[in-house]
């Protein structure tokens, strides 16, 4: 295992002191228990979003935190779920009297924990709303699992529904809202490499020289099926063919396709990947009006990407182009 | 040993250090089908609850099981932290402030667990979870007590059902957790949960035994 | 190879499509000779600056062309410098009448291609002035080697200079000036891992599994030397000592402290990073001011990391928080 | 073959084969001592020149040499773009428009092509460079042209005395270029450039033989 780290037990908390120092402007850490908040929170009278998950998938969600998106993140161990009383004491620390909006990506311990975290809350009278984010299409959404996994739309569920809390809409407009987003985006991932835990000390799994796991989940899950490793044309027509289809999305559609890394993707082959996706789209008809690429939500080490497709209406689009000032994503401030 | 506050407290210590001992089996187990942190998790949960005890152990066995609740459900996180700790919290709800426990009551404790477990997972016997090694557990241990056995023999039971529980896990396909995502390909894997459940049951009644 | 490509023959190209399309409100690209333009060049009475280098190394220097950073970027094959008539056809595309600035990076290919291009610019009448950037700490600076390679200083160089050229400075101030940033300014480099050139198909050198290669240049040449893999903040130390020792840095001096992952590091390791560095500089009394984490001089899927260290003085600073919006920096706009 | 402008396409057209033959060799002794792209830059140089030349022969060597030049200075980028380039320039300049070269004119335009590179890149010979393989290139030339020898004797010899230069650069340790990097550890490996250019030089023999 090759990292740049002290201690597989301090990882978490080390990374938490350096974003702190480095963005002392914009966000507050909390340690015991671990939490991020905005430098000004709580925002009175403004809808509060509380998100959270497994460390591992920086920026995501801690890079997400000031203003125009997440109030606050609670981050768990790498790929581990926060405990409810991250997510509590976060909840309390921005809540500004309009409620909280809980973004729970689908994964069983975080549904379970938040889920607890609220009931906790709303026992001290703090109005608490959820959405479950589930935009994974690489899993079959059926009773035999456990449903379909949260992953690349949760980045765009962020920003505009954050956007919408900043311009003061109220706590169900906002849960509408993110439910809105949630039932508009669909994502695929894939793998090239596997990605090591600090603590395992070994790869989360193993691929030939000329393998890929396509449709593979944010914590190095082995995905839909280990295939022979493709052209980036045929990589994209496999991926964007299973979103596409499944929402399904259609000619004429104004969509935000983001292209995101995984975490040890350079670059240029996100660009590359970019314009295979928009190839593929321009044939089906589909337009892309917003544009994000880079790696926002991402799996440690882990080479591959994941594509997700955004279907815009006009106030999402506004919304997407409003202001935010986070460590990761910022335009207009 | 007793199963009073003090016997359930050594029980719970030799839980932490089975889970120590086994860590990095559990963590592989769950990088096979999960995501690799299982053993990590439970190590984390159980090493502050030795912390938790050491400042002061609780005066009955009920407050013992509800400090090792609090403590997992606030240091574990992922799916078996709050499974976990709903089964710990249900088992001290069970046990209420007895003094100290009979063959009986650690059952009916170790139903209480599994259902609380159940009602917060949603999880069916065969789904490939802990589920699978606490159900034939509450089934031994309740045919135990029911034959008059103490509270270790109880144990003893459950913990015997409990391995056989997680071993059936092996051909099964799982369909509740993130193994779940891996469909078919789950098969041929033991459960890291229903692993470290049989073990748990195991250092309990190995300490009241 | 694992890598998201079509054809190594294309990946420069089809990235640059990505790159025009995604960036469509902010960046021009030609393509036969390839440069990169501001969508707004020529911007008329200001000093343009042009950079470039070979590829590979994303978002440098394409991700860095806009408002208050370059005018133009001239991107070679994978880790080759451009030709002379990318860098001449740039130059001419943005000068504005004020004169260009050419950002160099010291190494033998890009020295010369640049050296070229502005000879034939100068035959048609564009005033050109170059800086050759060489911050790397790494590399002995003796008549015995082509001297310091520049490296993480020339993001900290483009945005301060382009800042200055967006106020108004005149060539010889901006000149002047990148000439200044590049004397306060050291850097150094770490790989974990080697990276693959498409075009090549093998990695560029070969690490043990404990194995770290100490003072990597950004085109995966080995380094000071091959050392045994330690901890973070042992890392830092052996960095930031060099780093520190080298120009020096003294106790009471205020920085920008510039954590730059090598294109395969993940976020959480780069803020760990950033926390040892802010450890060690505080024990030597040396003040950060502004900071910098994240992927943007790159060596395409490298993992590993540098350190960069710019003393700040007040103008300096202030052109640092201008405002800027390239693809990869954004801020105040 | 004469010397004349066919004969020097016709020179060029093997150097463009003899590289994509070795592309491989020439990008891997880059890997090690450099960054890995050398026979790939001068592959896609030479592919470049080949389409030149298909669209149209110059009618003189010096036209031809000038064509060469411009398009691997517009191609190839890096270290070898410009000092390939500038060589060939200089040596279009040295055989002016001659119709066709003999033994002295080759010799000095390779003299010339050697001071461009020179003149350019700073090397001494010894800092293991493409120098290394020009100058005693040179010095064959010259005395193989002092002794009468016509273009494809000096050639011949040229191409001889690179191989052997080529092969001298393995100990030494490189002071110029990217591999001056690396100090003691640059020794060991043959400079790629250095290489390179003993190919291009042998392939003009050839086909001048
Ligand atoms: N819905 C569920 N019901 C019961 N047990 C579950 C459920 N989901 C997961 N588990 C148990 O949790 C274990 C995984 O725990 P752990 O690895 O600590 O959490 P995570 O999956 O969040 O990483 C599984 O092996 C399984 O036994
Ligand atoms: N200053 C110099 N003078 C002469 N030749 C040089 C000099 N610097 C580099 N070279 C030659 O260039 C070769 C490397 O060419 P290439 O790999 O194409 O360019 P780059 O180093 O820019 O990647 C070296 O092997 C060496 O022979
Ligand atoms: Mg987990
Ligand atoms: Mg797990
Ligand atoms: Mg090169
Ligand atoms: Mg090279």
């Amino acid at each position: 295992m090759k990292k740049i780290i002290n201690d597989p037990s301090t990882v978490v908390e080390e990374a938490l002191h350096g974003m702190e120092v480095a963005h002392a402007d914009l966000i507050k850490v909390n340690y015991s228990p671990a939490y991020i908040v905005r430098a000004d929170a709580p925002v009175k009278g403004k809808v509060a979003l509380v998100s959270g998950g497994g460390s591992g998938h920086e920026p995501l969600h801690g890079g997400f935190v000031g203003m125009g998106m997440l109030d606050a993140a609670a981050p768990g161990a790498v790929f581990t779920s926060p405990t409810p009383d991250q997510v509590l004491d976060a909840t309390k620390a921005v809540d500004g009297g309009a409620g909280v909006l809980h973004i729970v990506k689908n994964y069983t311990g975080d549904v379970l924990n938040f889920e607890t975290a609220a009931e906790l809350a709303q026992a001290e009278d703090i109005q608490v709303e959820a959405v479950v984010v589930d935009d994974d299409v690489a899993v079959k959404d059926s009773t035999w699992t456990a449903g379909r996994r949260g992953v690349g739309g949760t980045v765009l569920l962020e920003k505009i529904v954050g956007a919408a809390a900043q311009r003061g809409d109220d706590l169900a407009a906002c849960k509408a809202l993110a439910e809105k987003v949630n039932g508009q985006v669909r994502s695929m991932g894939l793998a090239l490499t596997a990605c090591t835990v600090p603590h395992a000390g070994e790869p989360s799994f193993t691929l030939g020289d000329d393998e890929m796991e396509m449709g593979v989940g944010i914590h190095g899950e082995p995905g839909r099926e280990r295939v022979t490793l493709t052209s980036a044309d045929e990589m994209v027509s496999t991926m964007l063919g299973s979103v596409v289809e499944d929402l399904p999305f259609s000619s004429g559609d104004s969509t935000l396709l983001f292209v995101n890394g995984m975490g040890g993707t350079p670059l240029i082959e996100l660009y590359l990947a970019y314009n295979s996706c928009v190839k593929f789209l321009k044939e089906k008809g589909i337009g892309v009006t917003r544009s994000l690429v880079g790696n926002y939500i991402t799996s440690l080490e882990m080479q591959g990407m994941s594509i997700t497709l955004l279907r815009l209406d006009d106030d999402m689009t506004t919304l997407w182009d409003a202001p935010v000032h986070t460590a990761a994503l910022r335009w207009g401030a | 040993m007793a199963c009073d506050a003090a016997g359930v407290a050594g029980g719970v210590r030799r839980v932490a250090g089975t889970v120590s001992e086994h860590k990095a089996e559990l963590t592989n187990l769950d990088r096979e089908i999960g995501d690799g942190d299982h053993g990590e998790n439970l190590a984390r949960g159980f090493g502050a609850v030795i912390g938790k005890l050491d400042a002061e152990t609780p005066d009955s066995p009920g407050g013992v099981l509800k400090l090792v609740a609090t403590t997992l459900i606030s240091t574990v996180g992922g799916a078996s932290g709050p499974l976990f700790g709903t089964a710990f919290l249900r088992a001290a709800t069970s046990v209420g402030d007895a003094g100290e426990l009979d063959g009986s009551a650690v059952a009916a404790a170790l139903e209480a667990a599994r259902d609380g477990v159940v009602a917060r997972g949603k999880a069916e016997p065969g789904d490939k979870t802990m589920v699978d090694a606490l159900t034939p557990a509450v089934d031994a241990a309740k045919a135990a007590a029911e034959g008059g056995g103490d509270a270790a023999a109880v144990l003893a039971a459950a913990a015997g059902a409990a391995e056989q529980g997680a071993a059936d896990t092996e051909p099964m396909q799982a369909h509740k957790g993130r193994a779940s995502y891996l469909g078919e390909r789950s098969i041929g894997h033991v459960d890291p949960g229903a692993r470290s459940t049989a073990y748990l049951l195991r250092a309990l009644a190995d300490a009241a035994g």
